[in-house]
């Protein structure tokens, strides 16, 4: 745990803030796992894509940030255990796993993205067959690419695998979280890698070959612990304002992404969880109104 | 928080199985491996020349020095980073063998220096030459000396192998890791995954010190042995059988009667 | 004997026996630049007994090892059944194996390999030698029966008693049937009942006409049973002859001097 | 790929130092724990109490045939979850001080086991009573064997600090994962902070290698007996300056002269 | 004697000095089972040298490790310096730290503390005791120049002879100026030079007038030295009396029979 203020404990925190129910009134107490350029941690303070955004709704809602940084398996143990108030990077939501916890709203949803080397360029799922295909293990798209007609697959122990064969060129294309690319195209510009954004397998597609599903997109959302109902609450209004003000754009934008991309669901997502950890009638927030 | 036991445990039950058979398989290669090194190092450190020494004291020293985890990392993306493309179970099991030869071979050294200079002596009064001294002298004996820390040792490298999670090993680490961020129930899945190892472990440790009794006991391992004892013991059966008729039957070629009357009095 | 098998019937039956099985000529060693020993001449001819006496650190146990060139000596000819083993600080032996099959031993503190039974400690340089197993397990049986601890030869080291052990030691360096066999105070780890018993053996093996050479400080039991006593001191021998005269009749003060300070105690 | 070093280093030099610091105090903590814990449990193993004997060989057991990154887990999520919320701190020496504490026990055990029962025998019949024969003459000899077991685990427990990054423990290998996920250059932060841990250990591996050997040599460590030391050297002075001066200055009353002369006429 | 610092006579200034030291009557120990000492009676007045002799396994040290309770009679009674301290199998003694200290023991295997220097080995008992400091110093320095190892007082015990060490475990034994020295077998382990000195050592405490009960395989010493011997064989005392009668003239078929077993080497 460092940095924060936390030593001092009677904090003056207004009531709306204490109402919130977090551990400690006033300090909102962040899991992290070091995801640049997702969440990361610089001088005690929460960066990247998530740990801005959560950065501006707990200044909206008066709070302090304490991050915790972790590993995947601490993120998920620090909230079911109660040590944290609250996980981010890119946590994607499922059925399964809100059983065990709350989700807010989707920060922004992940769309699915190719690594390539140079100027190379591939649109749909179709274009993919019979290439040398490449992920991280545990990835849900190490199941897409088998499924894919005549390519290879290869899994690699984390990104840094992607990036160095596909600058070797033994891969054709890598998949990765999207902002990863972007970020590892920053840091190692002698890699010479861009960002693809991929169309997405149509619903026919994917029914015809259900292991297309994680070609889609996948919202991603805050995971909390199941009594912190208020500050599930808060924080997703907040995240919906976001969207309204403008700011989760400009975010977006920031750390390299493309909004378009981004911050506009597919209908599937509404009704992935309406009447789930949603009410029936719930639509996911976009930025398709504003524009 | 609900229930203790939620995770559908039985749906992962075929990888589970895997991860372990896995589990294992990395123990028992790296185990060899590290044992084989470790020899190796062992005795270029006893050796009688210098580099030798100096090689081994400096590779013993390194690899104790640094954590395995990064040696597990360095082996896989070092490696490959300078163009040796490890695939995952050789980069695991060549950390793993590498990390626990350097203790091992500690281990083989002082059992090796522990067996007395005199059995060596025995040994070349014998006439045994080099090899038979080594290999049917000093190697019994340090076999002893040498069990009880290289069992320790093999129930650490078991345990350790869940440090290869990092380069996504498929042992029960990594299954356990991606049960959990299936299911969300992290607590769940390490109390579970402990108890695997820990009934991996227990029962192995228990079998060592059995071993370790056993060769202490003197129990004859080898068929060659064991058939070198039967054969001494019809030989023998008269002498043993009753001790009166055994010392009755070294005539009078043993040492006087009246010596070896009085011991079996008293026995 | 009522046993057949006797180690030194059966060599010299073997080999075309020279009458001087161990000779010494001029031997020089220093450790660390310290002489240890100083000219030493000494002949043991076959079937004799040579006792070595004298102080502690005089270079007993060094004289003895230089004969199985367990120490090399600096100068100076070792000379075992008739061939020239080490001259003049060179390594002359071909067959070093050879020669320690030649020669057996017996140390102060027994040196039974702890992981064998007393039978395999009997059996294992034979093998190693090239005798056939059964043979060499009968022979082994045999030896045992014969310094009498064949009742105990399935026991290892460890469950003997001192005198025991020391029995087996010797049965295990008759068992390559030497030449010659050599005793670095086979008796002085051992407590006055197992003493009993090893010096019992070793005057069979005396009657029996095995060559042998030993350092004692039993000087009763070197007088009853040798043939020659060497009294070495400070590495030169200073006086050698008869039992009875080196340990009765000492012709040199230094002897004398030597033998007084046993007197003391028995 | 492009130059080796190119992460901005300096930036992060004083978030390294603290996690430095903090890996440091780790260790230190964990391990008087463990040490303090494991003479316990060696203590319970010794007890003539069946009862306490088998608490104290479960405790070892299970705590040897675990992975050390489950305890921390475990000590750190999972009793929270019960109602036991240990700090990061508390939790992650409490997790290293168990773990240790199972292994040290054994070596603690030994080494008590392994001094001479005839040392327990004199002290006895020198009236020196149980405290007496524990603390002057069962432990100073107990530690000298069991230093070396013990050196090794130190070293060991400075490296496990590196399973601490579970809990958010911010210790050097967390610290170093942060700089690996801004920088995308894992292979070359690995190198450093591999090099960090060797530069830690290997000290200390060395000093403790001193330690060991001082105390083998029987030099004395405590001031009392520095004292002690010096004092009786006072007194000896006659008898040691000159050798002969000493056997004179024992007069009569020693053993005869000729045998003293004779001795230090070959020294 | 020049040196003032005695052990024995200090004592004996100091306390109301009981004419008997050790009593033991009716004494009966089993181990497993197997009686080891069977109705022993055994007298050892204040300055008289008690020996016991007799066939390995026959219950000497047990006997002789009944006098400080390190083992612990199943019948009979323990006299110490005219204490009742054990009785009937029921311990006696409220402290048993003190007795000790009233009866010294010395090891066949020494059993010196090998973590601390000689003059260390003999302050350590006095310290415990109370002695301050200094004087625990002083004394301890008085009685290594006494057995003549004042010069190696700065030396562990590993770097000591056998006969060195032997000696220093005497010193360390008179460090508490006790009623009565044991010594159980104190040269068995011995090369003949350290036993000359170590027996001379002893025969000087005899000359001091210190009462020692000692277990022995040194039968010329035992009688030189000895005021009273006792052949103890398989439990129980087979003869006992002058050492002369009894080691010279034996009354029981027994006794001779096991002198003649030690006729044979010297
Ligand atoms: N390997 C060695 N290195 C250095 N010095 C040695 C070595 N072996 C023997 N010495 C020294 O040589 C001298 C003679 O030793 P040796 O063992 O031959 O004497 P010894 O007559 O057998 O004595 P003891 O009766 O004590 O066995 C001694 O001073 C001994 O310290
Ligand atoms: N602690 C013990 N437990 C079981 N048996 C014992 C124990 N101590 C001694 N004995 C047995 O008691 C018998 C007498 O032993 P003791 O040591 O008194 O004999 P000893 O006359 O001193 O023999 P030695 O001359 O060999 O020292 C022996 O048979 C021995 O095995
Ligand atoms: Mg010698
Ligand atoms: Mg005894």
């Amino acid at each position: 745990a460092c940095g924060g203020s936390g030593e001092s404990a009677p904090k003056d925190v207004s009531a709306d803030t204490a109402a919130l129910g977090t551990i400690e009134p006033g300090v909102l107490k962040v899991a992290v796992q070091p995801y640049a350029p997702y969440t990361s941690v610089e001088d005690g303070k929460i960066v990247g894509l998530d740990g801005d955004i959560l950065s501006y709704v707990a200044d909206q809602l008066g709070l302090e940030i304490q991050p915790e940084v972790t590993d995947f398996a601490g993120m998920l143990a620090g909230v079911q255990s109660g040590r944290v108030d609250i996980t981010i990077g890119g946590v994607a939501w499922s059925e399964d796993r809100q059983k065990e916890g709350l989700f807010t709203d989707p920060p922004y949803y992940s769309p699915p993205v190719m690594a390539v080397k140079g100027d190379k360029t591939y649109q749909t799922v179709d274009d993919l067959e019979g290439l040398q295909l490449g992920t991280v293990e545990g990835y849900v798209w190490v199941e897409s690419i088998q499924a894919v007609p005549g390519a290879e697959l290869h899994a690699y122990p984390d990104a840094n695998g992607v990036f160095d064969d596909l600058a070797a060129g033994r891969l054709d294309v890598g998949f990765l979280d999207p902002l990863l690319v972007t970020a590892a195209q920053a840091e190692r510009p002698e890699l010479e890698i861009s960002t693809l954004y991929m169309t997405p397998p149509t619903a026919e597609q994917v029914a015809a070959e259900p292991a297309y599903e994680y070609f889609q997109p996948y919202q991603t959302g805050f995971y909390l612990p199941p009594e912190a109902t208020e500050l599930e609450k808060a924080v997703s209004e907040q995240i919906d304002a976001m969207y309204e003000n403008g700011e989760m754009e400009k975010l977006v934008e920031k750390w390299g992404g493309d909004p378009e991309q981004f911050l506009t669901p597919t209908d599937a997502f509404a009704t992935a969880r309406a009447g789930v950890d949603r009410p029936d009638d719930w639509t996911p927030p976009t930025i398709a109104a504003r524009g | 928080m609900s229930g203790l036991f939620e995770v559908p445990w039985a749906d992962y039950q075929s990888e589970l199985t895997d991860a372990l058979l896995r589990t294992v398989l990395y123990t028992v290669v790296s185990f060899a491996g590290a044992v084989v090194l470790g020899l190796v190092v062992a005795l270029l450190r006893l050796s009688r020349a210098r580099p030798a020494r100096v090689v081994a004291a400096v590779y013993t020293e390194v690899f104790k020095n640094v954590p395995l985890l990064a040696i597990i990392f360095l082996t896989y993306f070092g490696l490959a980073s300078v163009g040796i493309r490890l695939d995952v179970f050789m980069a695991g099991a060549l950390s793993l063998t590498v990390f626990y030869a350097a203790y091992l071979s500690e281990t083989f050294r002082s059992a090796i220096s522990g067996v007395h200079a005199g059995q060596t002596e025995a040994g070349e009064a014998l006439g045994l030459g080099r090899t038979g001294i080594f290999g049917q002298v000093v190697m019994p004996q340090a076999l002893r000396l040498a069990l009880p820390g290289t069992n320790t040792f093999l129930v650490d490298l078991l345990k350790s192998t869940s440090l290869l999670v990092t380069i996504s090993a498929a042992e029960l680490m990594s299954e356990g890791r991606l049960i959990t961020s299936a299911t969300f129930r992290a607590l769940e899945v390490y109390i579970v995954i402990s108890a695997i190892y820990f009934a991996l472990c227990y029962p192995l440790s228990q079998v060592l010190l059995w071993l370790e009794r056993k060769v202490r006991a003197g129990v004859p391992l080898t068929p060659w042995r064991r058939r070198r004892m039967r054969a001494a013991r019809a030989l023998l059966a008269a002498d043993i059988g009753s001790a009166g008729s055994g010392s009755a039957g070294s005539g009078s070629s043993g040492p006087g009667s009246t010596d070896l009357g009085l011991k079996e009095a008293a026995a | 004997m009522s046993e057949p098998v006797t180690a030194a019937t059966e060599t010299s039956d073997a080999k075309a026996a020279p009458e001087v099985v161990v000779r010494m000529e001029g031997l020089r060693k220093s450790f660390d630049g310290r002489l240890v020993l100083d000219d030493v001449h000494l002949e043991v001819g076959r079937g004799r007994i040579v006792s070595v006496i004298g102080q502690s650190g005089g270079g007993k146990s060094t004289l003895m090892r230089c004969v199985n060139l367990l120490e090399r000596p600096d100068q100076g000819r070792v000379e075992v059944s008739g061939e020239v083993v080490h001259d003049d600080g060179r390594m002359v032996c071909r067959d070093l194996p050879g020669l320690r099959r030649t020669v057996g031993m017996v140390f102060q503190r027994f040196h039974l390999f702890p992981h064998l039974t007393a039978v395999e400690n009997v059996v294992l340089a034979q093998r190693r030698a090239g005798v056939p197993e059964q043979e060499a397990l009968e022979r082994a049986v045999a030896l045992l029966r014969r310094v009498g601890v064949a009742h105990r030869g399935l026991a290892y080291p460890e469950q003997l008693s001192g005198g025991e052990q020391q029995r087996v030691a010797i049965a295990r360096a008759l068992a390559l049937r030497p030449d010659v066999l050599l005793f670095d105070e086979p008796t002085s780890s051992l407590d006055p009942e197992a003493t009993r018993e090893v010096l019992s053996v070793m005057r069979e093996l005396a009657a029996d006409g095995m060559t042998m050479m030993l350092v004692t400080h039993e000087l009763p039991f070197a007088r009853e049973v040798s043939d020659h006593v060497v009294f070495l001191d400070r590495g030169r021998i200073v006086e050698e002859g008869h039992p009875d005269d080196v340990l009765g009749n000492p012709a040199q003060a230094r002897t004398r001097e030597f033998l007084a300070s046993y007197g003391s105690t028995s």
